[in-house]
């Protein structure tokens, strides 16, 4: 009996780092340093959209990356989180700020579930057309039923203040650092979560939806408790984005277009990996920036700042182009390229 | 063969308790060789048509506890159809399905695990984006009972699955010797190792039943007796009944015990390799008739 | 094979350069010289891009204006600078926390409700004014409760009797307006139902019959609703639009074979965007206006042969000067401008603080001869905003498309300011009491942030 | 509401079926390309908008309407051949997922292309074609809306016939049938692909103007894609018939319940309302209008 021959794996030689340990040096610098020398923009115009984005590209990942099913809906789960927890907060009295999260949370994955039925019969592109269902649904449900913006006449409403336990969120530092854990604590379930046998199933499901069925991976529960993960992920990174980011609650921030943008962002990042989310968010919300700031500084007043947003536009898409054509696994896997080639260079 | 035969040994007093009492006792009757009263399973009458065309025509099957049973015919003989009715994909037309003590109409295919039924495919079906030991834990799937929070935490019944789960997979492993690539993602794997996964994923879950859908296609010479003798290291040791389809005649007559030819969806010969090699319909339908020796890329229905 | 691997270094490149440069961090310009200056969060790109370009062209040829003919108000030059935001909540945001860091900042103009929304806690804190022309959130007009958000001219409410004035003033009187029957069209949005409950309210007042029918945004399907009009057969239809949805409904009106003549538009569906896509479907149309269109005024005339003739207009095209949102543009222009100037008279002739501009915003009192003398007789009538009115009892006027130019065909209407003033203090004071912020006294009104005893950087740190 | 108004009933209805040719005739340049290359092609509405932003820009400049029409369809054939080198070719033999996603890049590339040279103003575009309401036995029926459906028929028309009866079009069934047997008996697919989203890009030049009368041509013009999706779900991806029945099972449907049951759900319920319509019927018929494989097709 042939015995498989032994692959050399370029990593057996190497010493090996483990592999928590960026994470949490990651972690330790968000936490302790960040706060000390970000400046008050770049928290509340950088630092505050890009954690609430990199939680909703989590959970999105969850059921796209992982579990397969394409959803165009994001947003619409974003809305129901921010808006959930914005009635929880009010029409309950005293109702501790983790609590609103959780629920506002459980709230989106019900209604994700729920959007998540004809997951069990369509696929592809049935499906993500279907998702778009939700995306119109909802937004017009908050809309329509005042009773969701607590009838307030211009149905936007104002973000009640962060506090737990008595102590007060507030101000920039306060925001990111409440952001931060939150995202912190669900990156770390999320990562988790994918690891065990339920992540096992999504990426059995996605891989080869039949073979999984037949092995007795249970497929429609997996493609529902995808949904419902995803859904209340991204649920809270909409509470995030109302409570902490911009303070103020609006079913018009969340159209489709910011669903295309969290999609943007796992493909840019790379689907199925929980480290493409952040790196994804990270170009999506700086880019434009560095871009439009770029412009200006090279081009002065030559153009207005409408050929500026037009060209970047442009560039974003080509973007996309050029990461599906040259790196469909994103920038998740450009990172590992770089580490391994510096790597290399180091060693003998 | 004897150090893995050692390794079983201690796997089989291990595990019986996972595998449930059902297994069990269905494991109990196993005397290789001699048939049981009782066929393990038992096809009678099944015909199945897609839009007109017929594929399987009142196929009749009985398969014994613990034989290498195969299915042979030519290519269109029916007999990816049989599999995939056996194993749930397709509903047939007509016809039942007795197994393990129970008569079906049909099998469900979300169903056939959990009554110890697994397959592999003639085209592979592993995940991808999983690594071998991954891979072959999705096998375990039927014997999972905790919910995502207690597999997210590690805690409650998820911890037990998941040892048992691993030890599972990782018995497998050394049972088909792929430690040396048990991490590694299974898409760049060379085929005839992806074949072996594939093998390894079924048998985790120690199914009383084993559909092997052409195995060994695609394949050189070579590999394909390595992955015979896999093939009955897994029935000697775990004692698993095997269905096998293959084209490979010479492989086929070497590893099975009995063998059923299939041709244009009708059941055209039944017998002991010694008896089909001397059957003038079978050396008329099937052993006079050239044909294409690797039809794995032109594969037929998965989905 | 080789466009690939090029790619790729090309991925890897921007991925480089992205990781790299940091973000640009924002720059305090601490210009010595006297000036004022005013962050603009302007759009010219997206949807609602035409409507951007005019607004802040008007306003940045007001300013040049200004600049060039007066070296400034008094002797302090304006500057300015623009931060793309697409319309966007969240690009409005980001430009507000790049820009509230300069030195000298006079006040904000976003155009947008819901940027403006986003900011009003951040000015406050700032304690620098949010000015809302003609839109923005109705119970600021209670200077009380929100002592910096300015929504001047016109809110709303305010807007929504206006239109109705207007009809009775078209029947011959408000008794003739009894058994009328109104369709009111609105933009399936938040924006869009905020007049529902002041059209039910005027209904009771006035014993007409109004029934309001909601279009789903974007609005480029309208067939259903004007079907139910044309069964309706309503005496005028109300359009409260937005965008592509003016056009679509002034189409699907002559489709179905109503009116153009009977429509009449709101603030945000008067524009020449509006009723061009839609040919001569729209001859006829009416619609509100705080502002005149046309290049005819005095102060037009100037910017065109100041700024324009000079080679520094704003507009690309100059054949959208005394377009309506160019127009509003300049209004704004005009009231930003003398706003500080008012200021200037009480705290001296340098460079104020915002909270001293918010002083003078609230002491802007053009009455039509001081109209008159700034050149814009006609173009806009008067404003008087006070402590506790930020709105200003602006006048609306009607106009009516005749296919190449709108022409003005009402006098200057007043709202009914008495009837709405206690709805919007009663939602006023619920913010207050939500928010937890002390109602104002006129006494409040002259303590003002002087400059260097608080400088608004450090206010704006939290 | 008391006694039904049969006449009200069928102008609602005609008006629905004349609204839903509208959304078929966008529908029909996403079945074409995902028929010949398996892809739900999101930048057909970028496409949309760029053709009528094009065509009104030339004509505006002066440029005489067919010789503006004839520029406008030479830079569609343009930006159909320069799609297929620059994105398809690289991407050939991905799933389809990732050409879907590629699609949205290039509809965000398209959209800011358009407006970088075109500017962001407001167009009217006319077609000459008088929008006066026709009255027929009580019913009102619109011009434009009768010529728009005579242009979809046409189209339709001449599809049908460049599909069953010329070379090209066998071709085209061939891939769409099975491109990889297509690209083993030597069909060269690139230039197939090449000629589908040329095609393509005709057909939003043709929705496009269409639309752009209606709507007026501005950046808007790019949802009316959101119109046309769930047509596309009800009456399949791969089926012209389907993008034509379907849309006018939704037009109807949808214009049907805005006015009769609008008032249960408080109106404005069109936004989502097609897509309820064809995910229920997908529910229960998930065979599809015409007995597609749309449930097992990933």
């Amino acid at each position: 009996m042939a015995n498989v021959a032994a692959p050399s794996t370029s990593n057996s030689f190497s010493w090996q780092v483990p592999a928590w340990l960026a994470p949490l040096a990651v972690v330790v610098a968000a936490f302790g340093v960040v706060p000390f020398v970000a400046s008050p923009y770049v928290i509340e115009a950088i630092l505050l959209p890009f954690l609430a984005l990199s939680l909703a590209a989590v959970g999105l990942n969850i059921l796209t990356g992982y579990a397969g099913q394409l959803s165009l809906g994001s947003a619409a789960f974003m809305a129901v989180g921010a808006f959930a927890a914005y009635n929880f907060n009010l029409r309950v009295d005293g109702l501790p700020l983790i609590v609103t999260i959780i629920l506002a949370g459980a709230t989106a994955a019900a209604i994700g579930i729920v959007f998540g039925l004809p997951s069990l019969r369509l696929k592809g592109f049935y499906l993500a057309v279907s998702t778009l269902a939700a995306q119109f649904f909802v937004q017009w449900a908050l809309t329509k039923f005042g009773w969701f913006s607590n009838n307030s006449p211009s149905g936007v409403i104002d973000a009640p203040p962060l506090a737990i336990a008595g102590v007060t969120f507030d101000g920039a530092v306060g925001r990111y650092l409440f952001a931060l854990s939150v995202v912190t604590v669900l990156t770390a379930f999320a990562y988790r979560l994918v690891r065990s046998q339920a992540g096992r199933n999504f990426i059995a499901v996605r891989d080869n939806e039949l073979a999984a069925r037949v092995l007795g991976v249970p497929v429609l529960r997996t493609k529902l408790l995808a949904f419902a993960i995803s859904s209340f992920i991204i649920g809270i990174a909409g509470v995030l984005w109302a409570f902490a980011y911009l303070r103020t609650v609006e079913p018009h921030g969340f159209n489709l277009d910011r669903s295309f943008q969290i999609l943007f962002i796992i493909i840019i990042g790379g689907l199925a990996t929980i480290r493409g989310a952040f790196f994804g968010a990270a170009l999506i919300v700086v880019f434009p920036l560095i871009l439009s700031r770029l412009g200006s500084a090279v081009f002065g007043t030559v153009f207005d700042s409408g050929v500026l947003d037009m060209s970047q536009r442009i560039v974003i898409g080509a973007l996309i182009i050029i990461f599906l054509i040259a790196e469909p696994d994103g920038l998740a896997a450009l990172w590992d390229r770089l580490i391994k080639r510096a790597h290399g260079r180091t060693e003998p | 063969m004897t150090r893995h035969l050692t390794d079983v040994g201690s796997i089989d007093s291990s595990s019986t308790q996972a595998a449930g009492p059902d297994v069990a006792s269905l494991l109990q009757g196993y005397d290789p060789g001699k048939p049981a009263t009782e066929p393990i399973l038992h096809l009678s009458g099944i015909s199945l048509a897609f839009g007109g065309v017929t594929a399987l025509t009142g196929v009749d099957l009985r398969v014994e506890k613990g034989e290498i049973r195969a299915v042979i015919g030519p290519n269109g003989a029916g007999k990816s159809s049989l599999i995939n009715v056996i194993s749930g994909v397709y509903s047939p037309d007509k016809g039942t399905i007795g197994f393990a003590g129970q008569t079906y109409a049909a099998m469900r295919a979300n169903r056939v695990a959990h009554l110890g039924l697994a397959r592999t495919y003639q085209n592979l079906a592993l995940f991808k984006g999983l690594s071998v030991i991954e891979n072959i834990q999705t096998g375990f799937a039927p014997r999972v009972r905790s919910n995502f929070v207690e597999q997210t935490f590690a805690i409650g019944r998820a911890r037990a699955e998941e040892r048992s789960s691993r030890q599972a997979a990782e018995d497998a492993i050394a049972l088909l010797e792929l430690t040396a690539v048990r991490d590694r993602p299974v898409s760049t794997l060379a085929y005839g190792l992806q074949k072996r996964v594939e093998l390894a994923r079924a048998l985790v879950s120690r199914p009383v039943l084993l559909l092997l859908d052409e195995p060994m296609a695609g394949m050189p010479a070579g590999e394909k007796q390595e992955l015979a003798a896999y093939i009955r290291t897994a029935r000697d040791s775990l004692g698993t009944t095997v269905i096998l389809i293959e084209h490979d005649i010479g492989v086929v007559m070497g590893l099975s015990d009995r063998i059923a030819v299939l041709d244009y969806g009708h059941k055209i010969a039944d017998g002991t390799p010694q008896e089909i090699q001397a059957n003038q319909a079978v050396i008329d339908a099937y052993l006079g008739i050239a044909h294409p020796e690797d039809d794995a890329v032109a594969g037929e229905a998965r989905a | 094979m080789s466009l690939p691997t090029k790619l790729r270094h090309l991925a890897a490149l921007t991925a480089l350069a992205l990781v790299a440069a940091a973000p640009a961090a924002t720059a305090d310009d601490q210009s010595t010289g006297k000036e004022q200056f005013f962050p603009l969060q302007s759009y010219r790109v997206g949807p609602y891009a035409a409507g951007g370009t005019g607004f802040f062209g008007g306003t940045i040829d007001y300013f040049n204006l200004i600049n060039t003919r007066d070296g400034g108000v008094n002797g302090v030059k304006l500057t300015w600078e623009e931060g793309e935001t697409q319309y966007e909540v969240e690009r409005g945001v980001e430009v507000y926390e790049r820009l509230k860091n300069r030195a000298n900042i006079a006040a904000w103009n976003p155009l947008s409700v819901g940027i403006a929304y986003a900011m009003i806690d951040r000015i406050s804190k700032d304690r620098v004014p949010l000015i809302t022309i003609n839109h923005g959130r109705t119970d600021s007009t209670d200077g009380r409760v929100f002592p910096y958000v300015f929504p001047l001219l016109l809110n709303p409410y305010s807007e929504t009797s206006g239109i109705i004035n207007y009809l009775a003033s078209r029947e011959g009187g408000v008794d003739k307006l009894k058994g009328k029957k109104l369709v009111v069209l609105y933009h399936g949005s938040p924006y869009g139902k905020e007049t529902i409950p002041i059209y039910e309210l005027l209904k009771d007042k006035y014993g007409f019959d109004v029934q309001q029918i909601e279009v789903p945004h974007p609005g480029n399907e309208q067939q259903a609703q004007w079907l139910q009009i044309r069964r309706i057969k309503p005496d005028y239809v109300i359009l409260r639009g937005w965008g592509v949805m003016n056009p679509v409904a002034l189409k699907t009106a002559q489709k179905t074979g109503f009116p153009a003549d009977h429509i009449i538009g709101n603030v945000w569906s008067n524009s020449e965007e509006d009723v061009l896509p839609a040919g001569d479907a729209a001859k006829g149309y009416v619609a509100i206006t705080t502002q005149a269109s046309g290049a005819d005024y005095p102060v037009l005339q100037e910017v065109v042969k100041t700024v324009y003739d000079a080679g520094k207009g704003n507009l690309e095209d100059k054949k959208r000067i005394g377009s309506v949102y160019h127009n509003l543009g300049i209004v704004n222009g005009i009231l930003n401008v003398e706003a500080v100037r008012i200021a200037q008279e009480k705290f001296g002739k340098r460079t104020l603080t915002g909270d001293e501009v918010r002083w003078g915003f609230e002491h802007l009192k053009l009455d039509e001869a001081r109209v008159a003398a700034l050149g814009a007789k006609g173009l806009f009538h008067s404003i008087n905003v006070t402590w506790d009115n930020h709105e200003g009892d602006g006048r609306v006027t009607f106009q009516q498309w005749d296919g190449a130019k709108w022409n003005v065909v009402s006098d200057w209407i007043s709202p009914d300011w008495a009837l709405l003033r206690p709805i919007i203090e009663k939602s006023a004071a619920a913010y207050a009491a939500e928010k937890g912020i002390k109602i104002r006294t006129s006494g409040d009104v002259d303590k003002v942030t002087e400059l260097g005893s608080e400088a608004p950087a450090a206010s704006a740190k939290n | 509401m008391t006694g039904f108004d049969f006449t009200f009933f069928l102008e609602v209805l005609v008006g629905g079926l004349l609204s839903g040719v509208m959304y078929s005739l966008v529908a029909i340049g996403f079945v074409l390309i995902y028929k010949t290359s398996g892809v739900l092609n999101f930048a057909q509405g970028a496409m949309l908008l760029f053709a009528a932003l094009t065509f009104v820009s030339l004509v505006e400049r002066g440029v005489p309407f067919a010789l503006a029409l004839a520029i406008t369809f030479l830079v569609m054939v343009l930006l159909g051949i320069t799609i297929e080198r620059t994105v398809l070719r690289p991407l050939v033999n991905k799933p389809p997922i990732t050409l879907f996603m590629a699609t949205l890049g290039l509809s965000y590339i398209i959209e800011g292309a358009a407006q970088l040279i075109w500017g962001t103003q407001v167009h009217g575009l006319d077609l000459g074609i008088d929008d006066t309401p026709l009255e027929i036995s009580g019913i009102l029926i619109s011009k434009f809306d009768l010529f728009a459906a005579a242009v979809a028929a046409t189209m339709v028309a001449v599809l049908t016939v460049l599909f069953r009866w010329t070379r090209v079009g066998l071709a085209f069934r061939a891939v769409a049938d099975d491109q990889f047997a297509a690209l083993a008996v030597g069909l060269r697919l690139p230039r197939i692909w090449a000629t589908v989203w040329t095609a393509a890009g005709l057909i939003a030049l043709v929705a496009g103007l269409l639309w752009g009368a209606r709507l007026g041509v501005q950046f808007s013009l790019s949802l009316v894609v959101l119109k046309a999706l769930p047509v596309l779900v009800l009456g399949g991806f791969d089926s012209i018939l389907g993008a034509i029945v379907g849309g006018l099972l939704i037009g109807a449907s949808e214009k049907l319940a805005e006015v009769y049951l609008g008032d249960v759900f408080g109106g404005g319920i069109e936004s989502w309302f097609a897509y309820a319509i064809a995910l229920a019927f997908l529910l229960i018929r998930p065979a599809g209008l015409f007995g597609q494989k749309l449930v097992e097709r990933a």
